[in-house]
């Protein structure tokens, strides 16, 4: 049992279901900003689980701040460095989309996505 | 020899230096813009030689591959550049005229950014990096989707967004994977290691890959956006987003697919995809009566067919792919544009009430006509040679799957001459409706003055000339042209191994 | 009944997510493959001269990937001021707040800023950087913003600094470029002391563009959110 | 040197039309100048059978290859000697007609592409012209507008689907033999499987039955050829048409050949030809009554050339030498008498403005020429002697007697009964009965229009008298392709196989003519009256109560055959395009606006392709 609790385990658990979570409220909610709520949740899910990758049990963040740190001792930096891309173009296109909203609910005058269906077939 | 990165760093310099140009030359933009799309062109036309020979590889920061990001500049590479500068600089001239409101600054610079995305999509070398461009290609096309902030615009844009955050959501995951199991980005390094990765590994790299970027890439069921998109965006706009951004994910991502993942157990499974594709794409254009609906929608069909061509897994197949890219961003960009001045000059978006426009704007229907006929592939235009040459590639694998599947586009080609024709008979001979006593000419039921409707403006006219002529006598080129589009088949077919890169 | 299709999917998608990517242990990455990162932090010191790895990482051996992440933010704040700018005049939002909020915002403005650039030119020594230290002096803005009544951010200002930033990203790669190692983005100065503010060559240069970027697109960014009407437009002319 | 200009002149042609687009005089000069070359040097051309020419440059590494052969002689003298009359025609016809200034360009590009398709050597040769072909016929009939335009979108549609047939069966074909050659293909043939030959009969056959208005694709015709242009119309009826008929000559005699086809036997004597001649029965029956009922002079005229064109194909099906030889001189009987016809009610078209023969009437006076020319045509067109159409005819029947074909002989007997209908009406409707008011003015047309109409006439009946002048080159044609040659001799068939002299049947016709006119003369009987000295049914006529049935002429028939006629086609290719519209409608509807909806199909495509793809890797 105990071996279920892993570091892994926990990563991807909070990963997935963070992922997962995010797709249910893009998939069947019906609000605007709750849509674009859930996307933003499910970017966070990935964005865990793509720095995560970078771990490596027991090692250290890979800073040379003191003298005597080894290289072997320190964790991946590139995945760190991929998912500060990835959070601030997830933060981007969030900004976007809010933009996006508003303006469209200055437009129509609702949120709902069932109603917002001007373009179809 | 020129750095192939330039074709990336000028319109992105260009477009952070728009705002500050705009302080002292309000209307400045045009022609810096216009300025940096030829830059690219040049650039892409003296590079193009090299090229051909050997492939540049380009590293950034000096660090070499995989250490660092490099782009590789191939065939495939700087002939799409060459695609994106020279329709970008087209596009460019007709939004002069076409574009005239008071944020042209903000139009001119993020088509810039849209030109650099799809420029560094087809350069990049780097998986995490393509996704980076990708970004950049996305957002800055869900930003000119909605340009005109009217309703249909924002929706479109909004939609765009949310299936386009999906996709690249799909797209992430399949990073992490593949850096979790390899380690690595580049996608020379990937493609080394790939095959010995487990299967249910690859098996989603790709699917995620495909469901990710297929999403730009416009296939099947992934292309749910685009009608909207295509059509609610500004003319100028669908050009580009039907001329090259699907095409520039379509190869990109047939490219992972080839040379990266060396997924040919996919192919068969997209050749079908595109059959259906195209099918829907046809059939679905049947009934519109929006032009650019149609246009939207046509595209999609077109998709359908690079795809299938893409998914023959022949040099030949590729090669005939390239063509019909080449064919359909010319005309396809000449009908948008067309159909732009269509729309301003009627106000109407029903191509029922053009009747009879061809009277007052003869050039633009005319190249409106020949495009139109490129496209469902009628000789002696390019679309035929880059048709024929998709469904010879087909029959040379001589099974009976792909000629099913030929038969089947086929049968999307009378479609989509059905649909196409009767837009141009309303152009030139009216609408003709079926009543009792006959087919009889009827005028516009929208009141439109056709007297009022004037010619397109010249900066308009040129940029459609110009496309014309690539439609038109692209078939002089042709042995040209299939030795360049066969040595980009070659560079996909072509397994990169990084052991040969440098 | 689309909850339950929905359900349905997500299932089917977390069956393939935990029975695939969830087998993959983390230990495994690393050394064992070659992993680029393994190379990357046994060679960054001699390469970059920077202490923090993931610092050079950002700037340099994916500089390329941050050059176009800070393009992503500058469409992102671009998008938002074409968006959002009102169709009709649209006055600046009126908060009626208290003197004590007020007068304490100003008083925190220089403080906020201070840690914000503190950030930005510690980036490659310690955790932070361009992106945080942006961060932290857009908040300062709009901590203002929020506040005070009066103050209209000033879009060309913003603008013109996000562009002379960016440019300078741009300028500093393109030097590289032109510089002995032929590369774009190549660090081309001198590494400098380890371990002190003016190492690493051109990282703190690239990170304070980052910084200054990435803050006046954020300022913007929040400014036109203002700066737009909220609720349904009415229709010109009704 | 003679070949290539077949080629240059006509895209000199439309260089120079363009360029003197606005100049009538000069473009109609430069454009009666080129077809008349073209004749001259088809004729050179007779010399030089059996050579092949290639295009200098390859294409998708196949090069571009034409073989001038007596079939393709036989055809393009066809062509460019209609060409030439019709050009001859249209100098006067087309002066100043709207919509017109692209007439030539769109007629020399349809004329290119009809000599490519006859000349070429490959498939891929044959279909790029064929294509141009297509295309060209296709703006040569839209340029009019109005409905024109509505009946050639119709015509466009048949020949899409029917190029995209074509290329599905040449691209089978390169699947599996690898070569667009004719002879490599023709040798392949030899020992093709049973299922391919199926396939690629019904591929070919199928696609080149649209063109040539085979039962039940034959629908496009009429109108799309009668809202065209008079000359035009004139021109695609006599020409146009048997260029399909090129084709399906082309695939069972050349490609395929027959002894290859005979091989499929569906039961006892019933063979593939045996099938295609049912449908060319149909195509002789089924249109030949439709004919009868229209009201519209070019529309009958083309309703009933469909017919004809039945009989070209069952002359061509039947196999024998007599059978073929007689397809292949209906052809040319067709052209002629088709023209001469057409021709002749462009004539009364120029003067009256009008075709529709309910307005028509008594024109005989005013136009004569145009009678004796509508008079020679309709007597070919009904098969009776001494025209060239009674010729073909007698050589059809007498093969699909002698072959054991009385069924469908019969069914061709029945078509003829239509067409004495049908042309009896047309003639009567349009030159005898009474003369309306407004034409009281109208003159006959001027020479330039009558000496097209003249030579027609010469030619329907001088190669009816001397048969043997076109026998000569069909016994060519038919030994080159491997068939035994029809016994010709000049003025009828040799005497060993029957007893056809056409020179005793004219002098016989002639004879009796002769005797009629002198008992008419020793009669003493005529009177001349004006036309209005006469009573209908009790009521004497008078301007505002004119005597007239034109209008339902066939009332009685009509009545009988109204509710089976043209609903059967007409509804199903309605269906057609509503099922076409419905699928796309049903398509459609997967784009339901909810974005919540796409975002479930992106990640239910991946789970969809991870469940299939899943198994492969």
């Amino acid at each position: 049992m105990s071996n279920l609790i892993t570091i892994e385990n926990i990563v991807y658990l909070a990963s997935f279901g963070l992922i997962l979570i995010g797709l249910f409220i893009v998939f069947s909610d019906k609000n605007l900003v709750k849509l674009v709520i859930g996307l933003d949740i499910a970017e966070t899910g990935v964005n865990i689980l793509l720095v995560s990758t970078g771990y490596i049990q027991g090692k250290t963040a890979p800073i040379f701040s003191r003298t005597g740190l080894k290289a072997s001792q320190m964790v991946d930096p590139v995945p760190q460095a991929l998912v500060l891309t990835a959070i601030v173009i997830g933060f981007g296109v969030t900004a976007l989309a809010l933009a996006l909203v508003v303006r469209l609910y200055q437009k129509t005058g609702t949120l709902d996505v069932s109603e917002i269906r001007g373009l179809k077939w | 020899m020129v750095n192939p990165i330039l074709l990336i760093i000028i319109p992105l310099a260009t477009a952070f230096f728009i705002p500050l140009l705009a302080i002292v030359w309000k209307n400045g933009s045009r022609y810096l813009a216009l300025l940096a799309a030829l830059a690219n062109v040049l650039i892409g036309i003296k590079l193009l030689p090299y090229v051909l020979e050997k492939p540049i590889h380009v590293t950034i920061a000096g660090f070499k591959a995989p250490i660092g990001i490099d782009l590789l500049a191939g065939p495939l590479g700087i002939v799409f550049s060459l695609i994106i500068s020279i329709t970008g600089f087209l596009v460019l001239i007709y939004s002069i005229g076409y574009i005239r409101d008071e944020s042209i600054n903000k139009y001119y610079t993020l088509f810039l950014l849209l030109l650099t995305g799809s420029t560094g999509m087809v350069l990049t070398n780097d998986i995490f990096n393509l996704f980076v461009f990708f970004e950049i290609l996305c957002i800055s096309s869900y930003i000119l989707v909605a340009y005109n902030r009217d309703e249909h615009g924002l929706e479109a844009a909004i939609k765009y967004l949310v299936l386009g955050s999906v996709g690249s959501l799909l797209f992430l995951i399949a990073i992490a994977i593949i850096y979790l199991k390899l380690g690595t980005l580049n996608m020379a390094d990937i493609s080394d290691k790939f095959d010995a990765l487990g299967g249910s590994y690859r098996m989603m790299v790709v699917v995620l890959i495909l469901s990710g970027l297929g999403v730009e890439a416009a296939i099947f069921p992934l292309n749910s956006w685009l009608p909207d998109a295509h059509s609610s965006a500004p003319s100028s706009i669908s050009a580009l987003l039907s001329g090259f951004v699907i095409e520039v994910a379509l190869i990109v991502v047939m490219k992972l697919v080839y040379s990266v993942f060396h997924a040919m157990q996919v192919l068969n499974a997209l050749a079908v995809v595109g059959v259906i594709t195209l099918l829907v794409g046809e059939f679905a254009a049947f009934r519109q009566e929006n032009i650019k609906r149609v246009l939207a929608y046509s595209s999609i069909g077109q998709v359908g067919l690079i795809l299938l061509a893409l998914s023959i897994n022949s040099k030949a197949g590729i090669s005939a792919a390239v063509l019909q890219i080449i064919n359909h961003t010319a005309s396809k960009s000449i009908l948008f544009l067309v159909s732009g001045y269509f729309i301003l000059k009627t106000g109407s978006y029903r191509y029922s009430d053009y009747s009879g426009i061809a009277k007052r704007m003869p050039v633009s229907s005319l190249l409106f006509v020949l495009a139109a006929l490129s496209l469902i592939g009628v000789p002696p235009f390019l679309g035929f040679f880059s048709k024929l040459q998709i469904v010879m590639a087909a029959a040379a694998r001589g099974s009976t799957f792909y000629v099913s599947l030929v038969s089947l586009v086929l049968l999307g080609t009378i479609v989509e001459g059905a649909y196409f024709l009767r837009i141009a008979q309303v152009l030139y001979f009216g609408r003709q409706q079926d009543t009792d006593s006959g087919w009889l000419e009827t005028g516009n039921a929208a009141g439109i003055d056709m007297e009022s409707v004037g010619n397109a403006p010249v900066s308009a006219v040129i940029p459609v000339l110009l496309l014309g002529i690539v439609v038109v006598f692209g078939f002089l080129f042709l042995t040209n042209l299939n030795g360049v589009t066969g040595s980009i088949a070659g560079e996909i077919t072509r397994a990169l191994s990084l052991a040969s890169l440098f | 009944m689309r909850r339950f299709f929905s359900l349905i999917l997500i299932i089917g998608f977390g069956f393939y997510l935990v029975t695939v990517i969830g087998r993959i242990p983390f230990a495994a990455t690393g050394e064992a493959k070659g992993s680029v990162g393994v190379q990357i932090v046994n060679d960054t010191v001699n390469d970059t001269g920077a202490a923090n790895a993931v610092t050079s990482v950002v700037v340099l051996y994916r500089g390329f990937d941050t050059l176009g992440e800070v393009t992503v933010l500058f469409l992102a704040a671009l998008g938002m001021s074409l968006l959002l700018k009102g169709t009709e005049e649209v006055k600046a939002r009126v908060f009626d707040e208290s003197f004590i909020l007020k007068t304490g915002s100003y008083l925190l403005f220089p403080f906020i800023v201070l840690f914000g650039l503190y950030i930005i030119v510690h980036g490659h020594l310690t955790p932070g950087g361009g992106f945080p230290g942006g961060v932290v002096i857009a908040t300062a803005f709009f901590i203002i913003v929020m506040t005070s009544e009066m103050v209209r951010l000033r879009e060309n200002l913003v603008s013109i600094l996000e562009s002379l930033a960016g440019l300078t990203f741009i300028a500093l790669g393109i030097a590289g470029l032109l510089g002995t190692k032929n590369s774009f983005l190549a660090n081309f100065m001198g590494k400098g002391v380890f371990n002190t503010i003016l190492s690493a060559g051109i990282i703190p240069f690239i990170y304070a563009a980052i910084g200054i970027k990435v803050g006046s697109e954020l300022t913007g960014a929040v400014g036109s959110m203002f700066l737009s009407p909220f609720g349904k437009q009415e229709e010109a002319g009704e | 040197m003679a070949f290539s200009m077949l080629f240059i002149l006509p895209v000199i042609g439309i260089v120079l039309s363009l360029i003197f687009v606005k100049v009538d005089f000069l473009k109609n000069l430069i454009n009666l100048t080129i077809f008349g070359a073209l004749v001259y040097f088809n004729i050179l051309l007779l010399n030089s059978v059996g050579e092949t020419f290639k295009l200098p440059f390859a294409f998708l590494g196949q090069s571009l290859t034409f073989r001038v052969t007596y079939l393709a002689l036989y055809f393009s003298l066809m062509i460019n000697g209609i060409s030439f009359l019709t050009a001859i025609f249209s100098w006067r016809f087309m002066r100043e007609r709207e919509n017109s200034s692209l007439y030539y360009v769109w007629w020399l590009t349809k004329t290119l592409g009809m000599f490519g398709v006859i000349f070429s050597g490959d498939f891929l040769t044959f279909f790029l012209s064929w294509e141009l072909m297509s295309w060209g016929t296709y703006f040569v009939m839209v340029q009019r507008g109005g409905a024109a335009a509505k009946a050639s979108y119709k015509y466009l549609v048949y020949a899409i689907s029917s190029a995209m047939v074509l290329l599905a069966g040449i691209v089978i074909l390169y699947a599996s033999f690898g070569t667009f050659s004719f002879a490599e293909l023709s040798k392949a043939y030899s020992n093709i499987s049973t299922g391919m030959l199926i396939l690629t009969l019904v591929l070919f056959i199928g696609s080149f039955s649209v063109e040539s208005a085979v039962f039940p694709l034959h629908s496009w015709l009429p109108d799309a050829y009668s809202e065209t242009f008079s000359p035009m119309s004139s021109y695609l009826s006599s020409i146009s048409t048997r260029l399909g008929t090129y084709g399906i000559i082309l695939f069972l005699f050349v490609i395929a050949g027959v002894s290859v086809i005979d091989r499929l036997q569906i039961i006892g004597a019933i063979n593939f030809r045996y099938v295609i001649g049912v449908f060319a029965v149909l195509t002789i029956i089924v249109p030949t009554f439709t004919a009868v009922f229209q009201d519209d002079a070019k529309k009958l005229v083309m309703w009933s050339g469909i017919g004809q064109g039945g009989y070209v194909l069952l002359g061509i099906v039947s196999g024998s030498a007599l059978g073929i030889g007689g397809g292949m001189f209906h052809m040319m009987s067709m052209l002629t008498f088709e023209s001469v016809i057409l021709l002749s009610i462009a004539a009364v078209e120029y003067r009256t403005g009008t075709t529709n023969m309910n307005k028509l009437g008594g024109l005989i006076k005013k136009q004569p020429v145009a009678f004796i020319g509508l008079l020679a045509g309709i007597i070919a067109l009904a098969g009776i002697p001494p025209m060239n159409g009674f010729v073909s005819k007698w050589f059809i029947y007498r093969s699909l007697i002698l072959s054991g074909y009385p069924f469908l002989a019969i069914g061709a007997m029945i078509g003829t009964l239509a067409t004495i209908l049908a042309v009896y009406k047309l003639i009567h409707n349009i030159f005898l009965g009474q003369l309306r008011e407004e034409y009281n003015g109208v003159k006959e047309v001027p020479f330039d229009m009558q000496l097209p109409i003249w030579i027609l006439i010469i030619i329907v009946w001088g190669s009816a008298v001397f048969p043997g002048i076109t026998f000569s080159l069909i016994a060519k044609i038919q030994s080159s392709l491997g068939l035994t040659p029809v016994p010709y001799s000049l003025n009828g068939i040799a005497t060993s196989a029957g007893d056809l002299d056409m020179l005793v049947v004219s002098i016989v016709f002639v004879a009796g003519l002769v005797v009629a006119y002198m008992v008419y003369l020793l009669g003493h009987r005529r009177k001349h009256v004006i036309q209005y000295d006469n009573y209908a049914a009790g009521h004497f006529l008078n301007k505002d109560i004119p005597y007239n049935y034109n209008a339902h002429f066939y009332a009685g028939m009509e009545h009988i055959f109204e509710p089976y006629r043209k609903k059967i086609i007409a509804r199903s290719e309605k269906s057609l395009a509503a099922l076409t519209g419905t699928i796309g409608d049903y398509l459609r509807h997967i784009y339901t606006g909810n974005v919540s909806t796409y975002a479930y199909y992106i990640v239910a495509a991946f789970v969809i392709g991870a469940i299939v793809l899943g198994g492969v890797f």
